[in-house]
């Protein structure tokens, strides 16, 4: 693995978290208020792909923000490290399952793997490709989720840091994710503890959810072998509380125009939502971002001349491009409004008792992203229904979907999301296809093709035709 | 008599043109998780939905995608032209995800007269199967509502042991393929499945009684390596038929439309919505089930010891996420028990693709050394 | 007004003179990597039948994926903004516009005032598009312009399996080998593009107007068996349907 | 005794009489129509070049996608599948061989060897055109040049051009694009066929390389191919002692021979 050998990387690492670590090691030391001249210094001397998502991250316009991000994630690996040495419990989760259930515990952490294959794929040089290789050596599909195939791959390989326990909730929301996990647990005998999500959105449906969920926690006390402590559980979800709120007031800035929240925002939301949530420094994450759109808005800044489109994307964003799509977009007025990730909308969890806590925590899992909409009796039912209130909510003149090949729940039913979403709220939807996390599939330059070719044909035209009327 | 595989080869057959004159209603269905008993009961002809390998995708693909299992887009295919018109219902089971989305785009392209949505979990722990006992009741309750019958315990203790009785004459008939002298094919075997739930009650049994008794005393000769197939959706006469041609007898399966869909009989004491509940639930043996991957696993060993096969053959169409995963895991522990495998990944369907399948067959047997 | 309109496809090359909406003067060269160097000569054909100078011109829209290449073009114009333009002003009470190019299958949605509210490009497999139909032809020996003639004379439908325009030029050939008759197994490869064309197509609804452009909308057998399959009403494209994007860029010209 | 193998494929056809242990005489021919047309013609060419009848011939093996007619037809004694010949020709000749990597016109597969020159374990490829000799015919046919000039022109290039589409048809159009552009047909022709090695070593990986490893089938004889592969797969290939396209049949002779009976 000769590619990975470069100055930045910790002698010997050879998988996926351990190569993101020994880049964080350097990337935690970076000051804020870099200038130009000492970020193209830094570029040049950093391996071309990672240095290509550095320029993007280091975008003058949110320089300092972005690298609050790195920090916050780099802590976060740092601490998974420093969770293992001690012998505190790893605990692998998904997409869809809030890391505050895994912070309530003292002696547990948890590890996001679609966030750290995002990171992986976003830092590395090489992106996260070897790791896709080992897992297809293995026979896994090659129809398989990326997200989830890379940073399991890695694991795969034995040669990685390792998880303790792997925590399983997309049974019935997305078969590859769950799936693969599934495998993962088996081959390298790592326990599972599976969390189901009814389809069914009514009382009943959610009270079979809760007594899921009770079971879980109880499943977790005995593997973490820790008795949730009350007052701990008080001081994460308060905390997570906090977030919430800024989560939201991040949500109401979007509605300016132009809009004042870079179009990376939506990636940092995510990333902190699904690593940190229920810790100070996601709250402090989300209060940087905040900070600094308020003060965008109120310089009226935005990097094109005119906000062409206000684009929802309805599922998720591009990440293999070294999040260079996020500017690209941004800086031809096309603006990034959220995606269903992005769009978490975290409930405020009410802290008066132990029951009122483990109630709201079942509530969040039954409301995250992806599996509230995708994991309903009706997979497109309240995804149409939400993406049109957010279209409506965040004026948004256009929709976007990414077509990752692998999610093939929002595939067999985009057609009719995508003509509902037109006809209940007037705004076109482009679909596209390639692998969100695999450069291979397809490139872009094709993708940005067929975005600009959309958004000059479709929305502008609209949009001046709107304006002569 | 009639082959099965000749009687199974359509759609629509005579019975069920029959059955539908005399005023008799069918409901279809696609998962195995739904008991057949319940609509049995009501006088409903549980019909399971299937394609039968057909190609043709044009209406169907203006729905899902390219990346959606050949399977559900050909049964979609079906149920856009029309070919399903007969159906008087639809049950739609979370089996899978492109299942899921299959029925979705059905029903959002034409309202069935009748659609229950049944819902099955993804474990089995005390609470799911009471949550699944419930779910049995709704759909007992929705039937009865919409066709206006009323669903006895009594009435539903008859199915079950009608569907009993045929479900041990099944096992009896899968057992002579498993002998030392296999009495009939692995595509006879399929089409006789087939005929389960496409064929009246009565009529299937009158005809399982006549096959039984043919087959007895039957000896398939001429084959060159005694074969396990399991896998994903498989209604495929072709597929297995063109197994055999190349001289690999199927002899045993773990399949969705094979041995899977009958090999456990509910109790018949007792509460029988919970005996039901249990006997669809517990022993589903589908990969779609979590936490229960060595159920399946001992279930597929011990098929091969019954039958002694010399090898396996994990199957599954493209993009069929939880076969795919699945094998890829079977294949290691089948392998390591001495049971050489080879995993078929294939286009469902295609004629096109046979050719190439042969060629891996015939390969496979080569290094079985059949 | 005379003005010009080019368009650089990826299999074809097409320029167009046009006075209002009448052509004066159409030309279509194959696109080859020597491209660059072949364009001036089309263009200057095309003025030269008009009997229009080249430096008389009104205007000159340019389009197509090699649009670029027209260095001398007043503008650049999309595909999909030209296809829609000319579909509009030929055909005013068209909702859906499908174009079957060379590589790709494109449909189009216009509203009442024919511009294009939403539009979807066929997945990365090129089955289906004109180079399938012609890879196939090719291997039986028929050309293209014949398939229709060919395709009339058609007992059945010999069955496709292949979607792959590679593989299907060997099962074409497993089919002449197996003796199937020529117009039998041309009557198949209409029926296998056709019904790629249909899902693409009704995709975008079923019960609006509907024309066809592009290449193999010319091939009268694989548009009637489209139109089997829809449900709306087929507007014919009056033109040749493989001149909509340059006639639109024409047209185009005259507007700006 | 004399044995004789057979290999109707896709694009070519090929005929080996192995006597004594040895290749006694091979012969290749681009396919004809019908299988059977071009079994009858490459196995006349042979058996004339050598001077024999088929009754020569004491048993003879068909493979390739054309065995099974080869042999109803009577033109051989049994049929074996082109994955078991690719291999059991392989390991004859070259003894220390575990894993072959055979590409032909139609598709392309990986075979696993054991020490006893079993069959191991294989792969084959995707419906899918794009990584087949297939692909780099249609090409060259775009580029305008042959298939020994794709090898050879590739070891000129300086800046290989990016090829992204996995799809031999939009492929095509990429190649295209550049042509216009301008760009060197050297970078392009490497390029087509670094995306050819990307393929087939993906599907490699499914089954694993163990060394030694070998190619045949005619994408074997080009050069730039089988030296991606070693760069991507980080293994060094043993070159084919024969002509790579006749492996095949070779081992259909080879097989023939332990049929018929001699040992
Ligand atoms: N005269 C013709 N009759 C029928 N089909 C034709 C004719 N000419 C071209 N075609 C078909 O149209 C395709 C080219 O379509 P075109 O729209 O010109 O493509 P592009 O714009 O991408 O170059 C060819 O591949 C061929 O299949
Ligand atoms: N001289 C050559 N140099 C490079 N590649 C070649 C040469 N001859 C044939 N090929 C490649 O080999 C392929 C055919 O391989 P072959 O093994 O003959 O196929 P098949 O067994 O299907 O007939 C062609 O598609 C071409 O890509
Ligand atoms: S929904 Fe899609 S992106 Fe998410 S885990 Fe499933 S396949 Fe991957
Ligand atoms: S084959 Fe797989 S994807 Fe298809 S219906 Fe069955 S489980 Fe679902
Ligand atoms: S199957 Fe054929 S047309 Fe489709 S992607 Fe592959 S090479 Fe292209």
């Amino acid at each position: 693995m000769a590619e990975g050998s470069s100055a930045t990387t910790r002698k010997g690492a050879e998988g996926l978290f351990e190569r993101v670590e020994s880049l964080v090691e350097v990337a935690m030391l970076l000051p804020h208020g870099m200038s130009d001249e000492e970020v193209e210094g830094l570029l040049r001397v950093l391996p071309p792909d990672t240095s290509r998502s550095m320029r993007a991250l280091l975008c003058p316009r949110f320089r300092d923000v972005s690298l609050d991000f790195i920090k916050m994630l780099g802590g976060w690996v740092q601490e998974l490290r420093r969770a293992k040495e001690e012998g505190r419990k790893v605990v692998l989760i998904p997409f869809n399952f809030p890391p505050e259930v895994v912070y309530i515990f003292r002696n547990a952490i948890p590890l996001t793997s679609e966030v750290m294959t995002t990171l992986g794929v976003s830092v590395l040089e090489g992106q996260g490709e070897r790791y896709w290789d080992h897992a297809m050596g293995l026979g896994i599909p090659d129809y398989l989720c990326s997200s989830s195939t890379i940073e399991l791959g890695s694991i795969l390989t034995g040669r990685d840091f390792q998880p303790d326990i792997i925590v399983q909730s997309a049974p019935g929301a997305c078969d590859a994710n769950s799936k693969i996990h599934e495998f993962v647990s088996l081959h390298m005998g790592i326990p599972q503890v599976i969390l189901e999500k009814p389809t069914e959105a009514t009382s009943r449906g959610r009270e079979l959810h809760r007594r899921y969920f009770l079971a879980l926690i109880r499943r977790l006390e005995e593997m973490i072998g820790e008795e949730l402590d009350e007052e701990r559980m008080r001081g994460v979800l308060e905390e997570a509380n906090r977030a919430s709120d800024l989560y939201y007031e991040l949500y109401d800035l979007r509605k300016f125009s132009p809009c004042p929240v870079p179009n990376i925002f939506s990636i940092f939301t995510y990333g902190t939502r699904f690593t940190r949530w229920g810790r100070p420094q996601a709250t402090e994450m989300m209060r940087r971002m905040v900070e600094l759109s308020r003060r965008r808005r109120e310089e009226g800044a935005y990097p094109a001349d005119e906000e062409v489109a206000r684009c929802m994307w309805l599922y998720i964003g591009y990440y293999f491009d070294f999040l260079g799509f996020f500017n690209w977009m941004e800086e031809r007025g096309i603006t990034y409004l959220n995606d269903i990730l992005s769009l978490c909308q975290p409930l405020h969890v009410d802290t008066t008792s132990r029951e009122s806590m483990l109630a709201g925590l079942a509530e969040a899992c039954f409301e995250y992203p992806m599996t509230r909409q995708i994991g309903g009796d009706s997979m497109s039912l309240s995804w149409i229904e939400e993406m049109c209130q957010f279209i409506r909510d965040l004026d948004a003149n256009c929709a976007i979907y990414s077509g990752h090949h692998a999610c093939k729940q929002t595939w067999s039913i985009i057609n009719q999301v995508r003509r509902e979403i037109t006809k209940r709220t007037g705004t076109p939807v482009l679909c596209l296809q390639g692998d969100s996390w695999i450069r291979r599939m397809t490139p872009t330059s094709v993708l940005q093709e067929e975005i600009s070719s959309f958004v000059d044909n479709v929305v502008a035209r609209r949009k001046r035709t709107r304006a002569r009327a | 008599m009639e082959d099965p595989a000749e009687l199974a080869g359509d759609i629509l057959n005579t019975h069920l043109e029959e059955w539908r004159r005399g005023g008799g209603r069918i409901v279809g269905y696609t998962c195995v998780a739904t008991p057949r008993e319940i609509m049995d009961a009501a006088g409903i002809l549980p019909y399971r939905i299937r394609a039968l390998g057909k190609p043709e995708r044009e209406l169907a693909d203006a729905h899902l995608s390219r990346f959606n299992c050949g399977f559900c887009r050909a049964c979609l295919q079906l149920g856009l032209e029309g070919t399903y018109d007969f159906l008087d219902g639809l049950v739609e089971n979370n089996g899978c995800d492109h299942l899921r989305g299959m029925f979705e785009d059905w029903v959002y392209a034409k309202r069935p007269g009748f659609f229950h949505y049944l819902r099955v979990p993804h474990i089995v722990s005390e609470v799911s199967l009471e949550f699944f006992a419930e779910e049995l009741e709704l759909f007992r309750e929705a039937l009865g509502r919409h066709f206006q019958v009323e669903i006895t315990d009594a009435s539903l203790k008859e199915a079950m042991e009608r569907n009993n009785r045929t479900r041990e004459s099944l096992r009896e008939l899968f057992s002579l393929r498993e002998g030392e002298r296999p009495a009939l094919t692995g595509r006879q075997a399929l089409a006789v499945i087939l005929l389960e739930s496409s064929l009246p009650p009565a009529a299937f049994e009158e005809y399982l009684a006549r096959f039984l008794e043919k087959s007895r005393g039957n000896e398939v000769k001429g084959y060159r390596a005694r074969l396990l197939l399991a896998g994903s959706a498989t209604d495929e006469l072709e597929l297995v038929g063109e197994i055999e041609n190349v001289g690999g007898l199927v002899v045993c399966d773990a399949l969705c439309y094979g041995t899977r869909a009958f090999w456990n009989l509910p109790r018949l004491a007792g509460d029988p919505i919970h005996a039901l509940a249990e006997a669809y639930l517990k022993h589903l043996l589908c990969p779609r089930m979590f936490d229960d991957y060595h159920t399946r696993l001992d279930y597929i060993l011990r098929a091969a010891e019954r039958a002694k096969a010399e090898g396996a053959v994990l199957v599954y169409n493209k993009f069929c996420d939880l076969h795919g995963v699945e094998n890829v895991r079977l294949r290691m522990d089948l392998e390591e028990a001495g049971i050489p495998v080879l995993v078929l990944e294939k286009e469902y369907g295609s004629g096109a693709d046979l050719g190439r399948i042969r060629t891996r067959i015939q390969a496979f047997l080569e290094r079985i050394g059949g | 007004m005379k003005t010009l309109g080019c368009d650089i496809g990826s299999l074809f090359s097409k320029a167009v003179l046009m006075d209002g909406e009448n052509i004066l003067a159409s030309k279509i060269i194959e696109t080859t990597g020597n491209i660059g160097v072949e364009i001036e000569p089309l263009i200057e054909e095309v003025c030269r039948q008009a009997g229009v100078s080249r430096f008389n011109l009104d205007g000159f829209v340019g389009t197509g994926s090699g649009a670029e290449l027209l260095e001398d073009a007043d503008f650049l114009e999309d595909e999909i903004a030209c296809i829609a333009w000319a579909a509009r002003c030929f055909l005013p009470e068209v909702e859906l516009v499908v174009d079957i190019g060379g590589q790709s299958i494109t449909s189009m949605l216009l509203n009442d005032e024919g511009e294009v509210i939403d539009f979807m490009r066929n997945d990365k497999c090129a089955s289906g598009s004109g180079r399938f139909l012609e890879v196939m032809a090719n291997a039986l020996g028929v050309p293209v312009e014949r398939i229709d003639e060919e395709a009339s004379r058609a007992k059945r439908r010999v069955s496709i399996s292949s979607q792959c325009g590679v593989f299907v030029e060997s099962e074409v050939i497993t089919h002449v080998n197996n003796g199937e008759p020529p117009q039998d197994i041309v009557a198949g490869l209409c029926d296998a593009v056709a019904r790629i064309v249909t899902s693409q197509a009704r995709r975008f609804g079923m019960g609006n107007r509907y024309t066809f452009t592009g290449g193999v909308a010319k091939v009268k057998t694989v548009v009637d068996l489209v139109c089997e399959r829809m449900e709306g009403e087929y507007q014919p494209f009056p033109l040749d349907t493989r001149l909509a994007a340059a006639v639109g860029a024409a047209l185009l010209a005259e507007t700006e | 005794m004399r044995f004789g193998g057979i290999d109707v494929g896709s694009l070519t056809a090929q005929a080996v009489v192995v006597e004594n242990g040895k290749i006694a005489g091979s012969k290749s021919i681009g396919v004809k129509p019908n299988p059977v047309d071009s079994a009858e013609t490459v196995l006349g060419m042979l058996l004339s070049d050598l001077g024999l009848r088929h009754q020569d011939i004491s048993y003879i093996v068909s493979t390739g996608y054309g065995r099974e007619q080869v042999q109803s037809r009577g033109l051989a004694h049994a049929n074996v599948s082109e994955i078991s010949c690719h291999g059991v020709g392989a390991f004859w000749l070259l003894p220390g061989v575990r894993t072959i990597i055979d590409i032909g016109g139609q598709d392309a597969k990986v075979i696993r060897m054991d020490t006893a020159g079993e069959l191991k374990d294989f792969v084959m490829n995707d419906k899918c055109a794009a990584g087949t000799g297939r692909f780099l015919e249609v090409m060259c046919r775009t580029l305008g040049i042959t298939l020994d000039e794709l090898g050879t022109l590739s070891l000129k290039a300086r800046h290989p051009v990016g090829l992204s589409s996995r799809c031999s048809i939009f492929c095509e159009t990429e190649v295209l694009h550049y042509l216009q552009r301008g760009a060197d047909k050297a970078d392009i022709a490497a390029s087509v066929n670094r995306a050819m090695a990307e393929r087939v070593a993906a599907l490699a990986r499914r089954v694993g390389v163990e060394p030694d490893v070998t190619m045949s089938g005619g994408v074997a004889k080009n050069g730039a191919v089988k030296s991606e592969l070693e760069r991507i797969l980080g293994v060094r290939m043993v070159p084919c002692p024969v002509d790579p396209q006749i492996v095949g049949a070779l081992g259909a002779a080879i097989l023939a021979r332990k049929m018929g009976g001699e040992k």
